[in-house]
């Protein structure tokens, strides 16, 4: 049985009373990022609720602004989720971490970070969870550019006529033209589509 | 119990089963691999391979009239349709090239279940290994056609409910021609 | 080693065995993987040894990264449930029925009668698959020469067959469809899976007498690699891990999603949270899910098979369009809580598609739970984690 | 037809005999039984493989080789021309000499243990009246020679699985020895023919000292050549290959063939001590002889097809707190048996050692398994 959002947002409000919370779609929305390890660790230890299971952590990219969505469960009373949402602008992603509270969000944490660049301040070791340390660029951002694997750039050429590969002539003049205008072989255009 | 009591069980059960495989039958835990070349499991009905293209008595009618909604619902994207025009450069309604990427498909089945003309199902032929990995394993129209009923022999139930479909759609068709040629008759009889 | 170990210990101090250092060795840093024969997959641990004790283990994955996420996101609805065949490769019909719940979720569709059985019984299925193949496979880490492997891929041969007449493949079911399945079960069918599902306890009886009491097995698996409740909670571990630790929590008990509600059956707890008790608890799990298939199979009900409304979007996927809104529906797979948060922006591709890996999430704690033991135990604790790297690094 | 082999070497000796000096002839009878014996090693190695897959195949409900050769007998022969065709690859690290020397130095000690087996009534090679200490002196160097592979090949796991193998052996010789001292308390020879010949009417394994001592020195004989349970220093699943990680060819040949002429060696010794080596009523003594080793050999299959593998101190565990002291006791009970001879004596040996048994299984708490009870909750 699912618990109703609005009795946890009086209940949050009443605990903490500087937060400032928005009622988003069956979940709220904590407008100040700071106050998240502050309400999860007041849901978690309240007697009412004892959301004492973190089940997901979500990172998400809606063009003008990333968020993270928290989904809490209770072991003890078997009851339903509750989702806490944070949103930050791109060029400020930060959001404290919710280590010290639930060990569980280690990874979790890493993945958002490795996926949307979303930094989580006082995470223990934020490293990159799938992508190796050297790679550049936030791979599950709507804005990232995907590198065209069919056109050939001039390095490719290059590479490739060492070891005596016949390239087709229009590909290596495309190639030169690329390195020319000093552009980068695009496939993905970023999606200019509506935000839900 | 006994200290060792444990392990003497366990090699007990393996025992029993060294002896099991040579009187016992497969079902009872007897010998149950099959030595693969010589031996084959038999395929089950519903198993899916490849996709391969049904034509109905000669290669020319085949059923695909290259509407390419295999080519656009296929997730990993393997097949290419080209449309076929004949001299005049109209479109026909039959693919002058189709071809399948064996490396790239999954045999997940999506192209046989959107396909509205019943023209792409999935085949039981897994043997296909080949040394050359570009150009043998990208199989184009010719490779893919097989006839109809090489569709009953391999999955007999599925082939007779297409049939079946397909007949009855015939029917339905004629008699909507001929409902509307003779609606046409009795429009010319009147106005006279 | 009486006093239990705290998360905590190590990270501060130097991690000291044997009370002060009186004779100075050297600790020899190996990686066990990515390519090693008991890491179940590319799976990397860079690990400190002293002595043969481990002092420090840092995972390392993504050797088999595919941005499941990104693909899903640039497909359709329909065309990504073939892709989560390939999350955990062991129960593709679980990974599928996480996802047709989300999407049934996302798009409030029912579904009939007939349909939520045949689904119980392929996710039931696979978590006997599942299991018993761990079980083999924990053994293979502990040493035993592949004949529990083998006796086990006996038993998951026939229920593979089974999935082959069902859906087509093996492994890659791909059987599920938003509202109902693919396709229907034959009678014959129907009668092969209970012929399998009235041969299975047998089989584990045997099973058990070649395992369950062996003392080399109780000597390397009882007191290994210990996980506390509390620890097992906050740190969000799911599945049979967690039910081994004591805690009473199963998502077909809790959510009592699709028909779970009908069927009688027990959850197994462990009481210490060793490797022998996740060992166990599996076992116990597969005579529970036994119990469930019997029931389901005894009284599976006539009717069609995959909602009506959903009929012209079977022929048309792509004009599948869901409202805008989110979605997070969570299934008890065999590893743990699989659950698929799904974001749709009203076109016929998700805006954001998650996939919280129960094996992924349980792997939080490897190290703590290795801190201490000796090298060949964090082979076995890593087994009795029960991790698939397609779904680790999805 | 049981002095087969026999008379066959004594006709070759006549023959060679007619056109050739004496000291020839006594040099060829030498030759002759050295050459039969490293025939033997290699057709016993070669065959023993093959005998192991078919044997774990059988065990776990597949058929094992049957390409190459009838019933995949001649998959050893194709073994043989793999491993020699292989690549021989040395690691660049790797220190040339140890690398190259261990597997030599391996199967030396391997070979020379069949001198002392006696393989049926006077067909040992050399009779030696020192014959088991000869034995124990041979089969005690592998283990430099192990840890010499591991060290050599600089490869993390190899060293390991090098450490691993000296503790092993070590703990394993010391049990290994105490429990042959009741053979020889009642036979009063080193020499394996006079052994042999002393269990004509009773082999030692029916009385009770002699079932134990078989039990312990049988166990400590796996061990010796590293196979399950007690695999350690080759562990797959934790060490990848062990100390044998890096040899590869021929090399990786010679590990392969003393790991399994010491498992018969092993065999063909518990058989000499306890079941009565060639002694048998109706068949051939040699006959029997193999029936007895190849039956022991079985057992050790059995054992790797079905045991998991024991943990590095657990293993030595179990070698110094449970096989030691119970050798111990069973030189008291045999010394018992002997001097009181006859029902009471057997009796008294065996209570001593049940009780001890029992006794032993209560002190090591940690090895024996714990009683667990499950929660089924709703």
């Amino acid at each position: 049985m699912s618990i109703s959002i609005e009795h946890v947002k009086t209940f949050l409000e009443k605990e903490l009373p500087g937060i400032s919370l928005k009622k988003v779609r069956e979940s709220l929305l904590l407008q100040n990022p700071a106050d998240l390890p502050s309400a999860a660790r007041a849901l978690k230890d309240s007697s009412v609720f004892k959301l004492d299971f973190l089940s997901s952590i979500t990172g998400a990219d809606y063009l003008d602004y990333l968020e993270a969505v928290y989904h809490f469960y209770s072991m003890q009373n078997k009851t339903g989720a509750v989702t806490l949402r944070v949103r930050v602008k791109r060029g400020s992603p930060n959001i404290p971490t919710l280590v010290p509270v639930y060990r569980g969000a280690e990874f979790q944490e890493r993945e958002a970070y490795d996926m949307y660049g979303i930094v989580f301040e006082g995470h223990p070791d934020l490293r990159r969870i799938f992508m190796w340390d050297g790679f550049e660029g936030f791979p599950l951002r709507k804005d990232y550019e995907q590198e065209d694997s069919e056109t050939l750039e001039i390095a490719d050429v290059q590479w490739l006529e060492k070891r005596s590969v016949q390239i087709p002539a229009e590909m290596k003049q495309k190639a030169e033209e690329l390195h020319r205008d000093g552009k980068r072989a695009i496939a993905r255009q970023p999606t200019d589509k509506n935000t839900p | 119990m006994l200290f060792g009591m444990g392990i003497l069980r366990g090699l007990g059960v393996t025992l029993k089963n060294f002896f099991a495989s040579y009187y016992k039958k497969p079902e009872e835990g007897g010998l149950f691999t099959v030595e693969y070349p010589e031996k084959r499991l038999p395929v089950k009905e519903r198993f899916r391979n490849f996709p391969f293209l049904v034509y109905d008595t000669t290669p020319e009618n085949m059923r695909c009239v290259a509407c390419d909604i295999c080519a656009k619902e296929c997730p990993p994207k393997c097949i290419y349709i080209v449309r076929d025009n004949d001299e005049a450069g109209r479109p026909l309604k039959k693919p002058a090239i189709f071809d399948i990427d064996f490396t790239v498909c999954m045999n997940c089945g999506i192209c046989e279940e959107v396909c509205p003309f019943d023209a792409i199902y999935m085949d039981h032929e897994f043997e296909i290994a080949d040394a050359n990995r570009l150009d043998a394993l990208l199989y184009n129209l010719p490779d893919l056609l097989k006839p109809n009923d090489y569709f009953q022999k391999i999955r007999p139930n599925d082939a007779a409910q297409v049939d079946a479909r397909r007949l009855e759609a015939e029917e339905k068709k004629k008699a909507a021609v001929a409902a509307v040629k003779t609606q046409a008759a009795a429009k010319d009889i009147k106005p006279e | 080693m009486e006093k239990t170990l705290q998360s905590g210990d190590f990270k501060e101090k130097s991690f000291v065995l044997r009370g002060e250092r009186d004779v100075d060795t050297q600790t020899l840093e190996i990686n066990v993987g990515p390519q090693h024969p008991s890491t179940h997959g590319a799976f990397r641990m860079n690990i400190l040894l002293d002595g043969e004790t481990v002092v420090r283990l840092k995972p390392v994955m993504g050797y088999l990264h595919r941005n499941h996420e990104q693909i899903a996101e640039n497909m359709s609805y329909a065309a990504t449930m073939p892709y989560t065949d390939r999350l955990d490769y062991f129960s593709s019909m679980s990974n599928n029925f996480g996802y047709a719940m989300c999407v049934e979720k996302l798009a409030s569709i029912e579904v009939p009668e007939r349909a939520e059985y045949i689904r119980v019984i392929m996710a039931e299925l696979t978590r006997l698959v599942n299991h018993v193949s761990l079980i083999g496979f924990l053994l293979n880490d502990l040493g035993a020469f592949f004949t529990p492997v083998v006796y086990a891929f006996r038993e998951r041969e026939k229920i593979l067959d089974i999935f082959e007449e069902v859906s087509g493949s093996r492994m890659m079911c791909n059987y599920l469809r938003f509202g109902g399945v693919k396709t229907d079960i034959g009678a014959n069918t129907l009668e092969g899976i209970k012929k399998i599902v009235r041969a299975f306890p047998a089989f584990l009886e045997e099973f058990e007498t070649l395992l369950t009491k062996n003392e080399i097995l109780c000597m390397r698996c009882q007191n290994i690699g210990i996980l506390r409740p509390e620890l097992a909670v906050n740190a969000s571990i799911t599945g049979p891990m967690l039910r081994a630790s004591g805690v009473n929590y199963d998502l077909r008990k809790v959510d009592k999603y699709s028909v779970y509600d009908r069927f009688s059956f027990k959850i197994p707890l462990g009481s210490r949270g060793d490797v022998y008790d996740r060992y166990f608890v599996r076992i116990l799990e597969m005579h529970e899910s036994v119990k469930i298939l019997e029931q389901a199979l005894k009284d599976i009900p006539q009717g069609d098979i995959i909602n009506r409304k959903m009929a012209p979007f079977v022929k048309a996927p792509r004009n599948f369009k869901p409202a805008v809104g989110e979605a997070y529906a969570r299934v008890e797979a065999p590893k743990g809580e699989l659950g698929y948060y799904i974001v749709s922006d009203g076109t016929a591709q998700p805006w954001r598609y998650h996939v919280r890996a129960p094996s992924l999430i349980n792997l939080t704690i490897l190290e703590d739970m290795c801190l201490g033991q000796k090298l060949a135990d964090a082979i076995v604790i890593l087994g009795s984690v029960d991790i698939v790297l397609g779904e680790v690094d999805h | 037809m049981d002095q087969l082999f026999v008379n066959l070497k004594n006709m070759a000796l006549h023959l060679i005999g007619v056109f050739a000096p004496d000291w020839l002839v006594s040099l060829s009878s030498i030759l002759i039984s050295v050459g039969a014996m490293t025939f033997l090693g290699i057709f016993i190695m070669m065959y023993l493989t093959l005998m192991e897959r078919k044997v774990i195949g059988r065990m776990q409900n597949r058929i094992g080789p049957n390409r190459v050769g009838k019933w995949g007998l001649l998959q050893p022969v194709a073994d043989a021309i793999k491993m020699l065709t292989k690549e021989d690859i040395v690691p660049e690290p790797a220190d040339r000499l140890l690398h190259f020397l261990a597997p030599v130095m391996i199967v030396i000690p391997a070979l020379l243990i069949f001198a002392v087996i006696p393989f049926g009534r006077n067909m040992t090679a050399l009779d030696l009246n020192v014959g088991l200490l000869y034995f124990f002196a041979m089969s005690s160097t592998t283990t430099m020679v192990i840890f010499m592979a591991g060290w050599g090949s600089r490869n993390k796991y190899a060293s390991l699985g090098g450490m691993r193998s000296v503790a092993q052996m070590i703990s394993y010789e010391v049990p290994m020895v105490l429990s042959v001292v009741p053979v020889l308390l009642s036979v009063g020879s080193l020499s394996t023919g006079k052994i042999v010949e002393a269990q004509a009417d009773l082999w030692f394994v029916l009385t009770p000292w002699g079932f134990f001592a078989c039990v312990i020195f049988f166990l400590c004989g796996v061990a010796e050549c590293n196979r399950s349970p007690f695999d350690l220093p080759e562990a797959e699943s934790e060490i990848v290959a062990g100390f044998h990680t890096e040899f590869s060819g021929m090399k990786f040949a010679l590990f392969y063939m003393a790991e399994f002429m010491n498992a018969f060696s092993i065999a063909a010794l518990t058989a000499t001590l306890f079941l009565g080596g060639w002694q048998g009523p109706l068949l051939p003594s040699w006959l029997w002889f193999i029936l007895k080793t190849y039956s022991l050999l079985f057992v050790m299959m059995w054992f790797r097809g079905t045991l998991p593998r024991l943990r590095a101190d657990q293993m030595m565990g179990l070698a110094w707190k449970f096989l030691l002291p119970l050798a111990l006791v069973n030189i008291l009970a045999a010394g018992l048996h002997l001097y009181l001879g006859g029902p009471a004596g057997f009796a008294s040996a065996l209570i001593i050692l049940l009780g001890s048994f029992m006794g032993l299984s209560k002190v090591n708490r940690s090895y024996v398994p714990e009683k667990r009870e499950y929660v089924l909750a709703d």
